[in-house]
């Protein structure tokens, strides 16, 4: 599990890779707060092109970084999730707290050059 | 029920091992030939189950996971997760969506709800500070395997 | 020596289970971070020493293969692969290059030399009539793994 | 594991797919055997390229090869084994029985096409 991070004016990115469980949820969680809570964004993008596995544990990191983004008024976006993450999603009613967007983002940072990771 | 083949695994409630245990399980159950998305679901839900015993079962102790799987005849696959942790007082309510006994708002109360989504069946047995176990059973259907 | 993490599986002797037994022991064994050598180095010993399990130690029958795997301080990681088997009557014999008891020429007498060349150490254990276990020993270098 | 097997003139090509283990090794050895029998190739080529894990039993796969087409004096080629495989087979002193090729085959079918199974 790694992550890459990129702001843009009041949005951040957050380019996320590998595999999505409770042992890697947490190192995540710090690194996606610490620059969630100096930015402010508007928008956060989680985008999951590169994510190969994902169990409840990614609910609970989208749904905590939405509460927290609401804070101050800000929204989640969930970018291209695999088939079988959309489903975790769908199960979980993520749609009703995000946006699911399957292109990548207009303006905001890519995660196209990311590399797939283990 | 005749059974074509099964393996038994073990290993300390790190949370290290659930990537290490769903892996296991998948190369266990490729010889059913499913398809990607039945070894996402088989994968998934063995990994909520795991992370459950290593979480809520064990806490902040290290206890032993124990899993046993076995194929059947018309391409079931059965897998069973044991711990010998806490245990669970009402199975009924922490099986209900949402549900969680974690307070730090970092679990979502879900972990039951995809297993119970992603696989056919999922048997509970709890016994308040002996342990938990979780059944989970699925036909692949996919393809017309061995 | 500290045990950083540990692993117990078991399966019967089907040679289908060759491949996921490896596979298994790669997955565990990535926690150390190995190369794509050092993998293809452990997966390959892990296959030699199962298939000897299945194909020499229980013959025609099926039994039971153990193998019981461990993290040690210094990124080192022991396997111990075990059958209880027909075993051997001469280890240093059976070990040497080109040594086979089979006969049909598909088998290369070369798994003990594999097992040798791909891990630092290898250790094996054998009674007649009781089964056989060959201890796998590497240290993972390439990378400062945990 | 799976095969594809080309022939041309005096020549079989043996594409081998997938992992090469014990389990693997009867199956293969059995299709390319009726093949190489039915031809009696002057050249028989077992090309690696799409081959992602292979222990001894591969080794015994070779051997046996050698054997049989060595009874009407044809000769093995190995063609593009993968860095580990090289070593299983470096090992094995199968230099000494089968030259080793990294390249597509001269003139002989190519396996360029075959797609990686597991
Ligand atoms: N193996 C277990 N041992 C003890 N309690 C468990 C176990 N598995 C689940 N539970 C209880 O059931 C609740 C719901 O579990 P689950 O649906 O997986 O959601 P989550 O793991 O997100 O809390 C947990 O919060 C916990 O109280
Ligand atoms: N687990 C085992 N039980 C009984 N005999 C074994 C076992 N492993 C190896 N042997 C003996 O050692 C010989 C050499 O083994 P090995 O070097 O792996 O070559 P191969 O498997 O190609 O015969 C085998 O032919 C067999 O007689």
């Amino acid at each position: 599990m790694s992550l890459q991070l990129y702001t843009k004016e009041k949005q951040v990115t957050a380019c996320l890779i590998g595999e999505i469980d409770h042992h890697g949820a947490g190192h995540l969680r710090e690194a996606i707060d610490e620059m969630v809570k100096r930015i402010h964004p508007d928008t956060l993008i989680l985008d999951f092109r590169d994510v190969t596995f994902m169990d409840s544990s990614g609910i609970g990191l989208v749904m905590g970084r939405y509460r927290l983004v609401r804070e101050w008024g800000g929204t989640v976006e969930i970018h291209n999730p695999s088939p079988s993450i959309k489903k975790v999603m769908r199960l979980a009613g993520m749609d009703r707290i995000a946006s699911i967007h399957s292109s990548p983002p207009a303006g905001g940072a890519s995660c196209e050059k990311t590399e797939a990771k283990r | 029920m005749k059974v074509l083949n099964e393996m038994k695994l073990s290993f300390p409630s790190r949370s290290a091992n659930e990537a290490f245990a769903r892996t296991s399980l998948a190369a266990f159950a490729a010889a059913l030939d499913p398809t990607i998305e039945e070894l996402a679901d088989i994968k998934t839900a063995v990994s909520e189950a795991v992370t459950n015993a290593i979480v809520h079962g064990y806490r902040q102790q290290i206890g032993t996971v124990y899993i046993h799987a076995k194929i059947l005849e018309k391409n079931r696959i059965v897998i069973r997760i044991r711990d010998t942790g806490c245990g669970m007082e009402d199975i009924k309510q922490a099986m209900e969506p949402m549900y969680t006994t974690c307070t730090t708002g970092e679990r979502s109360g879900l972990g039951f709800a995809v297993m119970e989504a992603f696989m056919d069946k999922v048997k509970v047995r709890s016994k308040l500070g002996r342990g938990t176990s979780v059944t989970l059973e699925k036909t692949i259907l996919s393809k017309g395997a061995e």
